[in-house]
């Protein structure tokens, strides 16, 4: 993995996990701008569900760190509100499963108001909370909303999939003028990784980053799905596959040239996702793909995404539900040695 | 004081904690609405009677006016007039400090004017021309202006009440003196946005005042045909003082907004205000005025019971402030300064196409692409050095 | 009747429509909630004191089982228990007619026991078996069962209160003697959704018990930091009555219920009940019983004055209907019961993978794909003839 | 457009609107089938704000045509529930703007009862109203909502274009015994066409419908854009380029096999859609085209959508925003003619 690209003298780096990583990031523009403050289910007291917000009450109390009620309109729209009066939210969803509740308060007012005014007013504001499946926790929970985000103009997207890029991006977001979606992986919060301490670590939205170059073939994947793109890379090198794995980091802005400029030398790609086939991320990278790189293409660009199926509860039902290595691989290999007649086999 | 009424959660504890400081006056009821024209000003400054008057005019004069102008077409999509409601916008608008926050419907033409907005600009938003309120962005359901603090203009019924209660908490988070008014609809309250954000006022003493024009309908439906409760009995469930107020009696809402917005600004937490209207017109251009869900009978008694303009020029003339003569000559100006309006409208020129992409965002990106569409004309943000 | 109260929305009107047949006690305050062990079984058929003690003690060794299971990784995911809240399961649950309908929580292994439904198939579904009664798609949080008319196990907080409504709306649709239970956590109050169904019952009289189970803290937030108002004010906004009850007295509880139920099938409308009750373990499994939000004495003092059990047991006791040796043998009886209940379970096989598209849909696809994952495993449903 | 493939003996036909072909559907099937009943604001009194229900609460009463207050997430889940009873409502959304708000009950629990119950219940529901953009109704009143739909399984999604299709379309989704959204186009209530008056003219969901057919180049919509898609297909016939029109009509279940052979026909494909880009309808089907048949495509499938901004109220901006003729007609010139080195030109 490249450091970010902003970082300009050496910085002191910290072996953080990625929960450590967000919580940095949050006390770090907490106290650079008084204007910052987070908002959300047990935040303040119980320092998160996920405890990303641990000691953040003790250290700004109770004015800037706020437990609400399970309200997620009530809230979503609270933060919107106190964003176009001049504050910067942060407003975390316990889940972004919940989020569906809140989902008219950010499309219609978040992501309108600066439209709707002739660029009047805008609306600084960060929605973040764990994305994706975690461990069993079945079909209402289980969720990974990029679709009902990426989709709207005025938002933007963000995923991040490591510590470093977690803080960077989470840093970049809250210092946004637009409404930004941090989409922080579920089981992500524990890995561990080098994190500048840096109070300017900013990963500008927008600007995917190679996590491993390669010649043969593009994996494009974002949030945890990197990992497995990895885990993936690796298997294929023992074949003598030289993979690249583009991490996205933003769904939105998007950062084509960068996929496109992999596609162009790999000239075969895949990308993974957790979330559902349907108007994923997806068949959004795939459109710009043919679009734009349509002669360097050697093969169909596959997907890989969870089971088009609600999640279900059982740990072996899940497991076949979700993205895994193994289909990741057997998606590549497709992609390298499908029989070059595209299309007949899969009829 | 006449027409308003005060009531507070009966509950001991939260009655202690509240402290609502309204007088309760006797005449709640079906009757209040029918009891406009007094005989005095109700102690309001002459002065300040005049200049409602003439806001009063003006709403009613501009309503008129893009009425006209949507019928010939200049003026598209939906467009929802106040006429009938002008009291309520110069009462509880009218009453506030400049530096107050406003945030209101859909219906929402003259809420912008009473916060000071220049006709001008509001009839051009309308018009759909660069010189509106919104750049012609918005359209008649989303007027904006952040110097006067109008922050819409908000279509999704009972969307903005949320959006107002954010605002408050900004307020005391900084420790302001200021308030901020949520005007809705009275159909809004069956919306679970106005739930959850009354809460939020109620938990956090919010300077909020949530000013309910209740004008019996939300398009056809009656709103004794969607609640088994009154519309000042909502938010007694979260400890938030409810008061009623006629809305066709300016001085009357003029006069509780002025003291609730006083009270407000100096750490009372959240109101919460029906105001009893009457909506003289169809829900939008769309909708008859009478026929399908209420009688011609009805709006024609109404109209001519409770028009409020008919009802503060009775107690200008009986109060002496204001004579036939000068209420013509405020009227002619008012009409000139709709033309004006109008006018202005008509010249100023269409936004241009090749600023489509404009204001989606702060700026284009740096960094990846913001826009996906494909179009040769969106701009050509992103990337590059990858 | 001992603990428990009613109230009705005090204005005129509503009062006449809604009737609230409730006798109000006196004992409403906080002094109820300890009350518990009284010296009669106030009227309630001894039969079905020893019922509901039965079904407490199932409980209570169920949610233990559940709770040893998760620790050895049996049970995965989000697991919610009801340990010291049984009398609210067995009063609320226990008191309708089989062919009522009930839905329920996350936290309802208790509530579809007292449904009916079979330990077995329960502990099976949080086993993730397909022996399980929602063959191991549903888990902890999402159990059904069709025939006895329990409809979940929902995860969304409040999001079963309309779809309870609705199932009140074809009860009436249908012109069926039947009532549905909603049952919801004090925390739900302040969803929208929440309020958005309430108002929907009212206004058309929809036969809805919605039984909040007010156990203090939603997660770690005690209800007085997210409400100014008390649990019980919330339903009178629309005029629905509102009723309170011990729920650590199952007698009582169970008297109410039965009550409202009777009532409900005769065409009162929809009621509103605060069952005041306490979780004795964590939120769930992740959660620490004390420390964070509330302090160890709290909770052990709760525990101790208020265990549903106990009381009962000293109720029954004192009037005789059981000692201490018949109940010890009821309780190695449901012992027994549970242990077949974990064998069953761990015998049952896991689903099988290849079944994992069945379910989403009714069938497959006769036209078109459902499923566009590009797995080989998916059913290749579709077109063809084209 | 050729008629209806399910209609055996040749039956009466009518001429009628859009919106009257719905009407006769939601008759028929509330005669047909007492569990049937409407539910919306203004639906009954009001005979809907676009007087899709005109009729339906004099013949059927206040039991079974029933006006709601403006509680979105209430009465979709009321529906729900109402459904899991065993009752077949249909819920008008006033337009599918405020189905953001009811989004929750729609995915967490009528798409999910089904599946989380292990297959013991159903949802047999209908959610319908006006879908897309209308005419300048700005930003908050002109969404295209089949992303946020089409996205989850358990959930399918119809997109009528025509007033046959309007009726065979409602008509199976009401029968159906799951969730189904029907899209109907705001702007399509008063154009007319001939409508089978037999009450079993049903239109099975997921079956695309080619409503013109040609051989150089395939056109793939659904809903309003396919009488845009059938106006270019008229002007290129001028220039001697002889177009297919596949009408999507479902959009889940979809269609993929109509839509590839017409492919496999022309080897040049694009997608026509109201809605924005990120995410949207074309994306998916771009991805099942050069998956299954890439070897046929002679040029990259190009997508004409919304552009990506929300939608702004002046009326020669929204023009601008929409997807035009000439829009479409620029976007097959650019499949049929482009230079043969696809990628090049878009950098
Ligand atoms: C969430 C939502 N649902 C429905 C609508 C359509 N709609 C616009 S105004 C209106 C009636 C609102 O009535 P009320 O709140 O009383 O305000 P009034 O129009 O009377 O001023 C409805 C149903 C909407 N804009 N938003
Ligand atoms: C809409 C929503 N927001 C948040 C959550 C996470 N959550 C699950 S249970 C719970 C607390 C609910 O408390 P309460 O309603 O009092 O029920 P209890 O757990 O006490 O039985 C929360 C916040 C959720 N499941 N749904
Ligand atoms: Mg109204
Ligand atoms: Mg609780």
């Amino acid at each position: 993995m490249t450091p970010p690209a902003t970082v300009v003298q050496r910085p002191r780096v910290a072996e953080l996990t990625y929960r450590e990583a967000l919580n940095q990031a949050l006390q770090e523009e907490m106290k650079r701008d008084e204007s910052v403050f987070l908002m959300g289910e047990e935040v303040a007291q119980y320092h998160g569900a996920y405890k990303v917000s641990k000691g953040l009450l003790e250290h700004f109390g109770n004015r800037r760190v706020l437990d609400t009620p399970i309200s997620e309109l009530g809230f979503s729209g609270l933060g919107v509100g106190a964003a176009l009066a001049g504050l910067r939210p942060v407003i975390e969803f316990m889940t972004f499963n919940f989020s569906f509740l809140a989902l008219d308060q950010v499309i219609n007012t978040a992501a309108k108001w600066r439209y709707m005014s002739g660029g009047q007013f805008k609306v600084p504001i960060v929605f973040r909370g764990p994305n994706g499946a975690a461990l069993q926790l079945a079909a209402q929970h289980s969720h990974a909303c990029e679709t009902y985000y990426f989709h709207a103009p005025g938002i933007k997207v963000v995923a991040p999939a490591t510590p470093a890029d977690a803080k960077g991006l989470l840093k970049a977001a809250i210092r946004d003028d637009d409404p930004v979606i941090v989409l922080e992986g579920e089981l992500l919060y524990n890995i561990r990784g080098t994190v500048p301490e840096d109070g300017e670590h900013i990963v500008p939205l927008g600007k995917a980053d190679v996590k491993r170059t390669g010649t043969d073939l593009s994996i494009v994947a974002h949030g945890r799905s990197v990992h497995l793109a990895l885990q993936a890379a690796g298997e294929l090198e023992q074949e003598g596959v030289d993979t690249e794995v583009v991490d996205l980091r933003s769904l939105r802005p998007l950062d084509a040239e960068t996929v496109l400029a992999s596609v162009r030398k790999t000239n075969r790609a895949i990308c993974v996702e957790e979330g559902w086939p349907f108007g994923g991320v997806g068949g959004q990278v795939v459109s710009i793909i043919q679009e734009e790189a349509f002669d360097w293409l050697d093969a169909p660009v596959f997907r890989v995404t969870q089971a088009d199926v609600p999640m279900p509860y059982a740990k072996n039902l899940e497991q076949t539900a979700k993205p895994s290595l193994e289909r990741v691989v057997r998606a590549c290999h497709r992609v390298l040695y499908g029989d070059g007649a595209w299309g007949d086999d899969t009829q | 004081m006449a027409n308003s009424h005060t009531r507070a959660k009966t509950q001991e504890k939260v009655e202690a904690e509240s402290e609502p400081r309204s007088t309760a006056s006797s005449d709640y009821g079906k009757g209040a609405l029918r009891q406009g024209g007094g005989d005095s000003l109700n102690g309001v400054d002459p002065e300040v009677a005049v200049r409602l008057m003439r806001q009063m005019l003006l709403f009613r004069r501009f309503e008129e006016r893009a009425e006209e102008a949507y019928a010939i077409g200049k003026i598209g999509g939906f467009c929802h007039l106040h006429i009938g409601q002008e009291g309520s916008a110069a009462g509880t608008v009218g009453a506030l400090h400049q530096d107050d926050y406003v945030i209101g419907t859909y219906r929402e033409h003259t809420q912008a004017l009473a916060k000071g907005m220049s006709p001008n600009a509001v009839m051009a938003e309308l018009y759909g021309r660069v010189g509106g309120c919104s750049r012609g962005r918005g359209g008649s359901m989303h007027l904006f202006d952040a110097e006067k603090y109008f922050l819409g203009g908000a279509g999704i019924v009972a969307g903005q009440v949320p959006t107002a209660t954010g605002v408050g908490f900004a307020i005391r988070y900084r420790g302001e003196k200021r308030v901020v008014l949520c005007l809705l609809g009275e159909a809004a309250l069956n919306q679970g946005a106005f739930h959850e954000a009354l809460n939020f006022a109620a938990i956090w003493k919010l300077p909020v005042i949530y000013a309910v024009e209740n004008n019996v309908y939300g398009m056809g439906t009656a709103f004794y045909r969607v609640s088994r409760t009154h519309v000042d009995d909502r938010a007694l469930a979260y400890g938030i003082p409810c008061h009623v107020v006629n809305g066709q009696d300016v001085l009357s809402t003029y006069t509780l907004f002025r003291r609730l917005a006083d009270e407000v600004r100096h750490g009372s937490g959240p109101h919460y205000v029906e105001i009893r209207t009457y909506r003289f017109k169809g829900h939008s251009m769309s909708d008859p005025v009478s026929g399908t869900y209420r009688s011609k009978e009805e709006v024609e008694q109404r109209t001519e019971e409770e028009d409020p303009i008919r009802i503060l020029k009775e107690r200008c003339f009986a109060a002496g402030v204001m004579d036939q003569e000068e209420l013509e000559g405020m009227d002619a100006e008012v009409r000139k300064q709709i033309d004006g309006a109008a006018q202005f409208a008509d010249s100023s020129p269409a936004p241009d196409p090749v600023n489509l992409y404009d204001y989606v965002y702060a700026q284009t990106s740096q960094h990846g692409r913001l826009f996906l569409d494909g179009r040769d004309d969106a701009p050509g943000d992103g990337g590059a050095e990858a």
